[in-house]
């Protein structure tokens, strides 16, 4: 029924079309938006003709399996970990996670409340945030190029980090999340 | 206030203090020994015909949670509401869900949020909207949400500079892989 | 002397079983039977010596005389060859029926006896004097067995029947009083003698008495009575025994009636004939059934006086008489109203040799006779022809119903009845086959053209050889029905090679006929039963009737062309007829479906070829009605295929609408339209084999047919998936497949000729085809794998292996069409009457004028771009990892359950909602319609049998005076 | 033979490069009437090359593998079944080897094995698609084959080159001045072919992810993105063919072929989606009477 072993390892080894590869992933990011709380309305403005975010190469992608960064946004409670773990694992590799807002990064101003998570990083490998209550399109679209200029620069990896202490991740998902009927890989 | 309201009270066997009334508005405190014959006759004899909600408030300095129950006629000119204490220890209350079917769903609420038993609510153990909540139901006052907060998810850790302009300059230094959170937590 | 105890055995036994019946009842049993068996042998001795079994001179009798003095004053008897073969079987009939009718009270042992010797003594009666003894005897004997029980029913029974033959009695004896007082004779001889007003009289008063005896139609109401009310054992031997022999006694008197013009009596008849089935389509019980048929049998015996004379007469009469006697004997043997299910038990198929007999299904004894009487008739008016044939079927229609649906119980020691009833039908049926063998003729030269023949041979042939290991492994519900198939794919095969219209009939009835029985034995069939074979008859009787219509070639011109067409129709189950064939291909055995659809349903084909050569009808604007029934089964049908969803269903609907394509081909009639068709009907069975029997081997693993029981059956089952794939794509007509060059070919021709309207419908139809091809391979084999079919295995090799070899020829001809084509095309060229140019092949290209097409070539380069891609993919990179089937993207969740998740059923809603603004027609509830109306037309009729005795008096004598009004010649 | 090869090598990724291009273009265009910037022209190579060096990538059975290649060689296959420059003797490909219906149903080849790799992934909304697709398809068909009957009863050819030839002379012997009612059915039937707006429900984001290819991921994706590109390619050829008078050079073809790759983005881009009901009601009657017209006028 579901799948029952890990991807293998990316291999690390060098080779000559990574700065191409790059260049291309830089260039054409297909997201795939967790609106899970405020943050997703945030992303509509993208596509008007004022922020224009096709001229970054930037799309929206339905589903995951085509995507290459996920925006997860807003609070994000246990009961949505759950979900957004399982679309972090059917992208393909390599993918990114852009963390929207402050809710989504440290609780914010949901930080003691009894279901919103405070550290998302413990849980999934975030390459960037984008901090603020909410964040203008602008700041996004800010965020977006830092993302390129990462992915540029081949430092975008928390997939390959993401996949070689799955078991710390798993570990911390487990912690919080107690009902886990998950399968164990998602891919 | 209407007829209709003034009735209810009028007809009732028992003594009830009414809190607040108004033009088509009645709202009474009733002992909770009565409560589902007052409901009964508002429901059969005044038609009362819809159950708004029910809801509580946790009075935890008299131990007790207060529920109201809030009625409205077919024609939606007359709110009526019952309030009635009932203990916190194990609290029991008896449902009336086979009176307005809508209640199942408010009394599954309020046994996940506030662990308010029903008994004989079909499905008031089934999840709401916590999935396998093991702590105290997380609504009572005396459960800390913060100290729980703190204790599962943790606490970012403060940030070093005041000044903004420092603080995002090195928070983009660290560009290189996100270290888990473990090395951080002191 | 031999005479003397083939007739008064019986008696002597009956006054020695009356002594000892009283004492001894077992020991009389034994006695009586023992007398019985003596005059068995004593009346076998007499055949032998009259030489009466080459049926061919009937007419040498001996004579035996009694007491003093000549007739009427003695009895004195004449036994004829034919009297004494009915002697053999009232015998039979009494030996066998001794035990059921006994078994109750044995004092009716010594009645069954001298019931027995009435019967001889009518049939060998010679005067009329004595037969109106023997009548009396046998009247009073049957009204004695018939209220021998306590129950009011039989006595009410009894006394109608005493009723009627007693005024049967008084005009008997009126017409003899005149007779012996103008003539002062009373042999049979005596009515020619008659002149003027006493001839009048007499035959007006014996005709009375005749047809009421015989129970023909007007006055058969006490018949339908008697049948129905009496015991089913008594019942049985009354029809074999007395009935038999007051048959042959008429058929004696008949022809000797002082009528002027005899035909008269056939017009009696047929007229009667029509009529008195229209009334037995309501009927019921099988005892009322039964007297239904028996009084078309008296209204055949009127026919037969009325048009034939001499040996033919004697011949025709003897055949129907005995063997329906016979085949009802064994149905009341076995009919028997307290069990249910007349298919699930044995006796269901035991009682369809009686039924098929007396419906006259060749070759059967019975149907020789009726073939030659029809042939005679057609001779003497096509609307009396017409009328019999319309009553024949109306009659096998309500006897199919009473074997697909009356309760038959399989009775303890009954079992020898049926099995020795059979024996003699059999013997009949082998015995007649072999007198009428040099009218057959397997010469083949129905169509001239060997190849086409080869080809039709090679279709059926293979078919059934292929189909036949499949029928091994059934699955639960299903018995065993290799042997109908095997019967009927072996007559399929040597259809091709009819040499005249009797043969190529016989071949088709048989192989409709064992196509049915093997129907009946599957899993669902009840439902799909009775309408086939109701259709197979149909069919039947048609191309009969336009084969004895067009005596000189096979089909002639005409009306016989548009019978033989509409017969073709039905076989195939073009739209209307649909009802039929998807009820019966979804119903059957799943292997049967399959040799249905992909081999049998050809028949239909090669006899439209056939005709339409024989008459060159290709010439006649007959084509482009064909044309048009083709091409709207086409689209409707493919319509209905991609909106159904149950896997044989759908299959069954997309054959139909295959079938469509050739018809147009054949309505073109130019070279490239029968191509087209010819192509198309070979491929058609290549693939439509490999779907059915890919559809075998997965029902008979998963056990469902319902597509939302199905799915993702790819990982389980990757063999069968492979070869449905492969037909898939070949009848949905993407190239490089076979399917491409059926419609290549036939839009050609259809562009050649112009119907531009009809290749503009074909077109879209053959495009609908290709929704419920997907649909087909997903809601099966794609999709989610449900949880119950997660361990099913793969198919069964003995469905496997013909699949791959089919696969394997499938494959062949897609790539190299010429191979097929440079046979088939000279053939078709040179058959007589097509128009139009033929396509040129050179080497593996084929040219028509409009275009041309390199099968190989296009082949070659779809194998090499997709190696190419898929070469190119496995070394551009790591291989991809392979996920659980519920690994889908589905916005976070987890899927419910593969059974949720699997689409499969109301696939194409927007279809169906775009399709809304059409009106709804039902092929079910136009035939229903039909069937109400001949219900109503039956129900007028049957009004006049009230079930009151006195009713049925005054028929006889409204009748009586009719006829007298009529041979007066008016008032 | 060897010859052979090369010019369908050539022809193949010409016409990917030029598909690509088109997609560009055709993104560039909208993005401008919707008063955006949009993204550069070489957008849709920087995409398929992203996809084609994905690092990973999943799959779901045997048929759900091979759709992609279905696809290629479905697209490389119609192109190379329709001549490409008149009297061009050096590309001819496959031309010889079939006429317009071969090509015709040459294009479900294509479809086909998408839908059943679609069947294969599991996925409901894939199989929806699909099934939107498949009614849709053979309803645009419907029209689509009045539209071949006119040429093919009117020139009384079926094969694509006399139907070229046919058109030779003069811009008024092209078939959009003959049969102007079968051009307008047939420019109608690109649309949907094309995926463009009005008739967009196979591709449906909004309502099912994506379509089809829901699961299909990198390398898989790429093969269907390059496969999708040749076959618009080869569609467009085979209309250029049919009634804009063929293409006489290299130069021309292009020209055409972006002229008409214009029209179903013009459309498309000022127009809602039908929902499936509709887009099937409107392609059984309103091109189909179009071309009837012509059908009539060409039978009597």
């Amino acid at each position: 029924m579901y799948c029952n072993k890990l991807p293998d390892k990316p291999d690390d080894r060098k080779k000559i079309w990574d700065k191409v590869d790059n260049m291309a992933r830089a260039n054409s990011l297909w997201v795939t938006a967790y609106g899970t709380g405020c943050g997703a309305i945030e992303l509509r403005p993208l596509h008007t003709s004022r922020f224009d975010m096709e001229r970054f190469g930037i799309a929206m992608r339905p589903t995951p399996r085509q995507a290459d960064v996920l925006i997860i946004s807003g609070y994000l409670a246990v009961k949505t970990l759950k979900r957004v773990i399982r679309v972090y694992e059917q992208i393909q590799d390599p993918k990114y996670i852009l963390a929207l807002g402050s809710c989504t990064i440290n609780g914010g101003m949901y930080y003691d409340s009894y279901n919103t998570l405070n550290i998302l990083d413990r849980y999934l490998p975030v390459d960037v945030y984008v901090n603020g209550c909410m964040p203008r399109p602008e700041a996004i679209i800010d965020g977006f190029s830092l993302l390129m200029s990462k992915i540029k620069a081949g430092k975008a990896d928390g997939w390959k980090h993401y996949m070689e202490n799955l078991e710390y991740y798993r570990e911390n998902q487990k912690k919080v999340i107690h009902n886990w009927d998950l399968p164990d890989y998602n891919w | 206030m209407d007829k209709n309201l003034q009735r209810i009270i009028s007809e009732s066997s028992f003594e009830s203090d009414t809190i607040r009334e108004d033009e088509g508005y009645l709202h009474v405190r009733v002992s909770r020994v009565h409560v589902l014959e007052l409901l009964l006759s508002a429901k059969q004899r005044f038609d009362m015909e819809t159950l708004q909600l029910i809801s509580v408030v946790d009075r935890i300095e008299d131990a007790v949670f207060q529920l109201t129950w809030i009625l409205e006629d077919s024609g939606g000119t007359s709110v009526f509401m019952i309030s009635a204490d009932y203990p916190r220890e194990n609290c029991t209350v008896p449902t009336i869900g086979d009176i307005w079917p809508t209640a199942i769903l408010f009394e599954r609420e309020l046994h996940e949020m506030y662990g308010i038993d029903f008994p004989g609510n079909p499905r008031q153990n089934e999840d709401f909207l916590l999935e396998d909540w093991r702590e105290l139901p997380p609504m009572r006052r005396d459960f800390d949400t913060l100290e729980y907060s703190l204790r599962t998810y943790g606490e970012r850790r403060k940030r070093t500079h005041t000044d903004p302009r420092e603080y995002i300059a090195d928070s983009i230094d660290e560009w290189d892989t996100p270290v888990p959170m473990k090395d951080f937590e002191r | 002397m031999v005479v003397a105890l083939a007739v008064f055995l019986p008696l002597l036994g009956a006054f020695i079983s009356v002594w000892l019946s009283r004492r001894k009842p077992r020991l009389s049993v034994i006695v009586s039977r023992l007398f019985l068996a003596g005059g068995l042998h004593s009346t076998i001795v007499l055949s032998i010596k009259l030489n009466a079994w080459s049926f061919s001179d009937l007419g040498n009798s001996i004579i035996l005389r009694t007491g003093v003095g000549a007739p009427p004053l003695s009895i004195n008897l004449e036994a004829t060859g034919g009297a004494v073969i009915a002697a053999i079987v009232v015998y039979v009939a009494a030996i066998l029926g001794i035990s059921r009718l006994t078994s109750r009270n044995v004092k009716t042992l010594p009645l069954l006896l001298s019931l027995v010797t009435a019967s001889l003594g009518l049939l060998f009666a010679t005067d009329l004097f004595n037969s109106f003894v023997f009548l009396e005897i046998g009247s009073i004997i049957t009204i004695g067995l018939t209220a021998a029980c306590r129950c009011r029913r039989r006595w009410e029974v009894a006394v109608k029947v005493a009723l009627v033959s007693g005024l049967v009695t008084i005009l008997y004896l009126l017409a003899i009083v005149v007779i012996y007082k103008t003539t002062g004779e009373l042999r049979f001889e005596a009515l020619g003698m008659l002149h003027g007003f006493p001839a009048l009289l007499v035959s007006g008063l014996m005709l009375t008495v005749i047809m009421t005896e015989i129970k023909a139609f007007p006055l058969s109401g006490w018949g339908l009575d008697f049948y129905e009310g009496a015991s089913p054992g008594f019942a049985g031997v009354y029809s074999a025994t007395w009935s038999l022999a007051v048959l042959m006694w008429s058929a004696g008197i008949l022809p000797r009636l002082p009528i002027p013009n005899l035909q008269i009596l056939a017009w009696i008849g047929a007229g009667g004939l029509v009529l008195g089935q229209f009334a037995g389509f309501r009927a019921t019980s099988p005892g009322r059934m039964m007297g239904y048929s028996s009084a078309a049998y008296a209204s055949i015996l009127l026919i037969l006086a009325g048009t034939t004379t001499g040996h033919d007469y004697l011949q025709l009469t003897l055949v129907l008489m005995i063997f329906a006697a016979i085949a009802k004997f064994t149905v009341f043997m076995l009919a028997d109203p307290e069990n249910e299910n007349p298919l699930k038990s044995a006796a269901g198929n035991l009682l369809l040799l009686p039924i098929l007999v007396i419906a006259g299904i060749p070759p059967l004894p019975v149907f020789w006779a009726k073939f030659k009487l029809l042939s005679i008739l057609a001779g003497v008016s096509p609307l009396m022809l017409a009328a019999v044939v319309l009553g024949l079927f109306l009659e096998a229609v309500y006897l199919l119903r009473l074997w697909s649906k009356r309760p038959v119980r399989f009775l303890k020691n009954g079992r020898l009845v049926p099995a020795v009833t059979s024996l003699l039908m059999a013997a009949g049926a082998i015995w007649l086959t072999a007198g009428f063998w040099r009218s057959l003729s397997f010469s083949g030269s129905l169509l001239s053209s060997s190849t086409l023949r080869i080809l039709f041979m090679t279709v059926f042939g293979a078919g059934t050889l292929l189909t036949l290991p499949g029928a091994w492994n059934r699955i639960k519900g299903e018995r065993s029905y290799w042997f109908w198939m095997l019967l009927s794919g072996i007559s399929l095969t040597f259809l091709p090679m009819a040499g005249n219209g009797i043969t190529f009939y016989i071949l088709w009835e048989v192989s409709a006929f064992a196509a049915v029985i093997a129907v009946s034995r599957g899993s669902r069939a009840a439902a799909g039963t009775f309408w086939f074979a109701v259709f197979a008859a149909a069919s039947g009787f048609l191309l009969l009737a336009s084969i004895v219509l067009s005596r000189s070639m096979f089909i002639a011109p005409g009306i016989p062309l548009i019978l033989v067409a509409i017969a073709a129709l039905f076989k195939l189950g073009q739209m209307g007829a649909h009802l039929w064939s998807v009820r019966a291909y979804s119903a059957a055995p799943a292997t049967m479906s399959a040799f249905m659809a992909g081999t049998s349903s050809k028949a239909a084909v090669f006899l439209l070829v056939v005709a339409a050569l024989g008459t060159g009808a290709v010439a006649m604007p007959a084509g482009s009605v064909l044309a048009w029934a083709g091409v709207l089964t086409a689209l409707s049908m493919a319509v209905m295929a991609a909106l159904s969803s149950d896997y044989k269903k759908v299959l069954a609907y997309a054959s139909v609408s295959q079938m469509g394509y050739i018809l147009i081909g054949l309505g073109l009639a130019s070279v490239m339209g029968w191509t087209a068709a010819i192509y198309h009907t070979f491929h058609h069975f290549l693939f439509k084999m490999i779907l059915f029997l890919g559809a075998a081997g997965v029902i008979f693993r998963t056990g469902t047919s319902d597509y939302n029981r199905l799915g993702g059956l790819i990982r389980r089952m990757p063999l069968t998936f492979t070869f449905t794939l492969i037909s898939v794509i070949a009848f949905a007509g993407v190239p490089p497949l076979a399917g491409f060059g059926g419609k290549w070919f036939l839009y050609n021709g259809l562009i050649e000729t112009g119907w531009l309207p009809i290749a503009l419908i074909a077109m879209f139809a053959s495009v609908v085809a290709f929704l419920y091809a997907f649909r087909l391979l997903h809601a099966v084999f794609l999709g989610q794998l449900s949880t119950v079919n997660a361990r099913v295995k793969e198919a069964p090799l003995a469905l496997l292996v013909p699949q791959g070899i089919l696969t394997a020829a499938l494959m062949l001809f897609s790539f190299r069409p010429t191979l097929f084509l440079e046979h088939i095309v000279p053939a078709i060229e040179s058959l007589p009457g097509l128009k139009g140019v033929a396509p040129v092949i050179n080497g593996t290209i084929v040219t028509t004028p409009l275009g041309n097409w390199n099968a190989w070539a296009v082949g070659m380069m779809v194998m090499g771009l997709f190696g190419f891609a898929f070469v190119f993919y496995w070394l551009s990179g790591k291989r991809p990892k392979h996920v659980g089937q519920l690994d889908i993207g589905f916005a976070g969740e987890l899927p419910p359950s593969a059974e949720e998740v699997h689409y499969a059923g109301n696939f194409f809603k927007p279809y169906r909602r775009a399709l809304a603004f059409l009106p709804r027609i039902h092929a079910g509830k136009v035939f229903s319609g039909i069937t109400e109306v001949f219900k109503i037309a039956g129900d007028s009729v049957r009004a006049i049998f009230t079930g009151d005795a006195r009713t049925y008096l005054a028929h006889s004598l409204i009748f009586l005076v009719i006829v007298l009004i009529y041979l007066r010649g008016g008032i | 033979m060897i010859s052979l090869v090369m010019s369908i090598t050539f022809t193949a990724l010409a016409a990917l490069v030029w598909g690509l291009l088109l997609g560009g273009i055709s993104r560039m265009v909208t993005a401008r009437i919707h008063g955006r910037i949009g993204p550069r022209l070489t957008q849709n190579f920087i995409d398929l090359w992203k996809l084609f060096r994905k690092k990973s990538s999943i799959h779901h059975g045997t048929m759900f593998w091979l759709a992609p290649m279905f696809r290629v060689a479905g697209a490389i296959g119609v192109l190379v079944l329709v001549p490409l420059v008149v009297g061009n003797t050096v590309i001819v490909n496959m031309s010889f080897s079939g006429d317009l219906l071969l090509v015709v149903y040459f294009m479900f080849f294509g479809c086909l094995g998408m839908a059943l790799g679609a069947g294969d992934s599991g996925h409901p909304y894939a199989v929806i698609a699909v099934s939107r697709g498949l009614a849709q398809m053979s309803s645009y068909e419907l029209s689509f084959s009045a539209v071949v009957l006119v040429l093919a009863a009117g020139l009384r050819t079926l094969s694509i080159e006399e139907i070229i030839m046919a058109q030779q002379d003069g811009i008024l012997s092209w078939n959009l001045f003959r049969y102007p009612f079968a051009t307008a059915a047939a420019l109608i039937t690109l649309l949907p072919m094309q995926m463009a707006y009005p008739f967009s429900i196979v591709l449906a984001p909004q309502e099912i992810p994506i379509g089809p290819p829901t699961e299909y991921s990198s390398r898989f994706l790429s093969f269907m993105f390059s496969g999708r590109a040749i076959f618009g390619v080869a569609k467009l050829v085979l209309f250029v063919n049919l009634f804009f008078g063929g293409a006489s050079s290299w130069i021309s073809l292009l020209f055409k072929t972006f002229l008409l790759y214009m029209f179903p983005i013009f459309v498309s881009t000022v127009f809602p989606r039908f929902r499936t009901e509709q887009s099937i009601r409107f392609l059984w009657f309103v091109p189909t009477s179009l071309a009837a017209i012509d059908l009539l006028r060409v039978m009597i």
